[in-house]
């Protein structure tokens, strides 16, 4: 083990997939297990403590992007949240029309939930995304209908990092009388929120992507939107979503969300700045490469290339050998035919979207680690494209 | 997910290269599906004196060219035409269920190079007079 | 704080809401947050790692019921896994027949279920209960119809106990080619269960029940089960339940699993010695009370009475007071109009079913413990009483 | 939940009992509902010289008889006619939303009561000509 730190690094690269626990997110968690465990829903001493910390954590989230407690309902996680707010929208809104506008490049958890959808009688639009991943307003104007009900647009790509023009959307919505999802759980933590700036109804947030804990996250509701239950059951979250609350990890996911909140600026500026000069890097030591993504609008952390000639997962496999960990759109890493849905909505050519790599930093990524991985980088390039027929 | 096998060859590949006026070269898969195997033989009196690869792929597709060409190496044309992708599998220890095509690409590259060997020189090898390159899935 | 306790138990009794977590099953969960917290869904080392994690928890769930593994599918919690198997089976079984059986006590996870899945064409047929809760087999033979595709009927009941006889309902489910559901978050841990001598199809479970972490269920669904997700999303749990997946939580349900499967025969024991005590005394003590619940065919640790003349918030707020733990199935503590709807079911009275009182032991319940909750509840009881205008 | 007040007057009732031949009784509430409150009034001179209760329900319909009684002795008719559920709530520093009905049985017990000291003694009291009974909800 000591040895094997010795000779190599472990530098971790695929923030965006997940993050650790920061330790004092950690230990805002301890005492909930073991000690005070008790049932927010009850009325004795135990469970009220329980539920005063349920009650903060939801102060707190609220308060990071300017929304009402009230507006505020925990669950398991982003793809749960994502699929509450799309059927839950759906449903209840039926009777009013049953088209819905999403983009081609959104996570599996809102595409699937819409292809679910389909298959229950509702019409979904699919928009197109630029070459770097970016909707065209004028496209989603154009797609609006009579019976339209819901738009579902990602505020930052999960793949390529792209950052959609959320607040003109947002405008587009209102205007229409459109209810508007958007799944945060890229931004939130990277990007200063204001649901009421953005016009967002309803909004996914994780917390296990800002350093909290798995198994958790929320849903924003905006007040007065006409949405059905999810998970149906006890009256838990103003009975809107059932099961026992979480308790140790809805206070991480608030401890959590309280750092994010303060730590902002700094946070950003570390991660930009890492983030440009591994993309600098990358670019100018290595040939045949591509940025996937938008050169500017872009998630903080997320440094996103194709490597021409070779392929995503062996370029994975000996990184990992070298103790870095990254991820890639290549198919082989899904086990599908296809590279990423999202690699192949940027219009990339097939052969050269199974060479993407996703590097995604984060707070405990170090300079060193960049220079590191750059370096490791372009040796593993060199040795796969002398393995390579299409050099 | 790979044994260590499959790492060994992977990340230490033999075989690695193109032959010169080789005797027969075969290439199997294409870009669109992420695979391109193209296998180079070398062949003396019916033996496979010499087997190089190059290959665009997964860990899996590396590591199946690289055992498929040493499983040749000094092997006859008859023994290579019997070669089945269940043997480089078993040599590799196993691949995952997903990654079985891999060294199925090996096989039907190996036998387009026996083909292109037959073409060039006339030749009908015993087994392959039906063979036909699989479409491959993943 | 250290005068508290001095002069003040604190007594918890109402481990069927929640568990403390044990000491070994938080150790157990503490290695995934800060250090091995990759996703098991990457291939690179830190999500090998994490894989083989989840892995083993399946391994040793599916080794207490006699699953295999791929057959135990998790989820965030009891809820969840109700959820999906209702709607699930419902959804993918449409073709077949639109009818449901379940009964009226149910947990409100299944019966909110039901509710919503009349709203959308199906039939349930919600069957009574005998005065202890039991279900009666030919009521349940009579009501199957030839659309009848689903069977869902609860292990043992959260509120008073009763255990059904599940492997004849298995039996009866089977002869006539009808899925069967059961709900088993308060019966495992606490009774040896077998999916194949019980002859379930589909079977929900808690980790928070059973001394693990919140957050985090499972649902069992037997090989070839035609059933829908129910979260829709990224290819996690074999495509069938999407989410990042909940690592340590998981991990902790593992260790909770196979901690109450090694020690299940002293735990029942151990349980029922306390709880017969405490049923005996508050009988033999305290006038004008009424067990609910079965006699004999009940949870180990489940204590449930009816009160009469009094009310049970008050009950509950009282025994606050003294540093006891417990819940009631009051109209008042749910906040609508009538007592719980199990105790209805039973065919309680109102005024009578308004004074429940459940006390469940665990655990970490102590033989003082019990002397002491009875000792007060003699008196409070009493104090009550002479408040009340019915005495 | 429950402010300290209420929490005060739940574990130390004041006024619990019944005050025999009272000058007026009153009950509201039901046990299907889960609340019953009697109250018993001892009248002099237009006075309420005392007050007691005898209550069936949760800790704030408990609470809120214990601070009504509280409220009423010593006042006069006139004033306690025009006592609302308000000034219980308000004495009691609150009660949550859902529990606001219980102030409400405490007003009306006591209006009864009043109601049947008026029948007794047949007087008219003047404010209660239209008084009914609420129909309380939860
Ligand atoms: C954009 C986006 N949406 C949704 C999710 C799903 O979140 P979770 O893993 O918390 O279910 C993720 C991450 O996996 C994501 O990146
Ligand atoms: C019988 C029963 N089913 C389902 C549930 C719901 O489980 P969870 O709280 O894990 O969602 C509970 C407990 O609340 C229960 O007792």
């Amino acid at each position: 083990m000591m040895g094997d730190d010795v000779l190599k690094r472990n530098v971790y690269l695929d923030y965006s997939a997940t993050t650790p626990v920061k330790k004092e997110v950690f230990e805002a968690m301890v005492p909930y297990y073991t000690e005070n465990f008790g049932n927010p829903s009850s009325i004795y001493r135990y469970g009220r403590e329980a539920k005063s910390v349920v009650d903060k954590s939801r102060e707190i989230i609220a308060g990071t992007i300017n929304a009402s407690t009230n507006e505020i309902y925990f669950c398991a996680g982003g793809s749960e949240a994502d699929n509450w707010a799309l059927k839950g929208i759906a449903e209840a809104n039926a009777n009013k029309g049953k088209h819905i506008i999403t983009s081609k490049i959104e996570h599996h958890a809102v595409l699937h939930s819409c292809e679910y959808l389909e298959t229950r009688g509702f019409e979904v639009t699919y928009l197109d995304v630029d070459e770097y991943g970016m909707v065209d307003l004028n496209d989603l104007k154009n797609a609006i209908r009579k019976d339209t009900i819901l738009i579902s647009i990602m505020y930052v790509n999960n793949e390529v990092g792209t950052v959609q023009p959320i607040a003109e959307i947002g405008k587009i919505a209102k205007e229409n009388g459109i209810y508007f999802h958007t799944d945060a759980v890229q931004s939130y933590g990277h990007i200063k929120i204001d649901v009421e700036k953005l016009g967002v109804d309803l909004m996914t947030i994780s917390s296990h992507k800002i350093y909290g804990p798995k198994g958790v996250g929320a849903l924003y509701i905006r007040k007065g939107t006409k949405i059905n239950q999810f998970i149906h059951g006890g009256a838990q979250e103003r009975s809107m979503r059932a099961g026992t609350e979480n308790l140790a990890a809805i206070a991480g996911f608030g401890k959590a969300a309280s750092i994010a909140d303060e730590t902002l600026d700094e946070h950003r500026t570390r991660l930009i700045a890492l983030r440009d000069k591994m993309i600098n890097e990358i670019s100018s030591r290595i040939g045949h490469v591509k940025l996937n993504g938008h050169p500017t609008e872009r998630h903080p952390g997320n440094v996103n290339f194709c490597f021409e000639f070779i392929e995503g997962e062996s370029l994975l496999l000996l990184l990992d050998n070298q103790g870095i960990a990254a991820s890639s759109g290549s198919a082989c890493t899904s086990g599908s035919l296809d590279p990423s849905h999202v690699l192949m909505a940027l219009g990339l050519p097939h052969e050269i979207a199974h060479g993407s790599l996703r590097l995604t930093i984060g707070d405990f990524t170090t300079e060193e680690d960049v220079d590191y991985t750059v370096e490791k980088l372009v040796g593993i390039v060199e040795k796969l494209r002398e393995i390579s027929p299409l050099h | 997910m790979y044994s260590e096998k499959v790492m060994d060859h992977f990340m230490n590949p033999r075989n690695v290269g193109e032959i010169e006026n080789a005797d027969g070269v075969g290439e199997v898969g294409n870009p669109q599906c992420g695979d391109i195997m193209k296998i180079f033989l070398k062949i003396e009196n019916d033996i496979i004196v010499d087997a190089k690869f190059k290959t665009f792929g997964c860990g899996s597709a590396i590591a199946s060219s690289s055992m498929a060409t040493e499983l040749i190496k000094g092997k006859s044309i008859d023994e290579v035409v019997s070669l089945t992708n269940r043997a480089v599998v078993e040599a590799l220890d196993g691949l995952p269920p997903k990654k079985v095509h891999c060294s199925v690409l090996a096989e039907d590259a190996i036998k387009v190079a026996l083909m292109d060997y037959a073409k060039k020189n006339n030749l009908n090898i015993k087994g392959l007079e039906n063979f036909k390159v699989r479409e491959h899935e993943h």
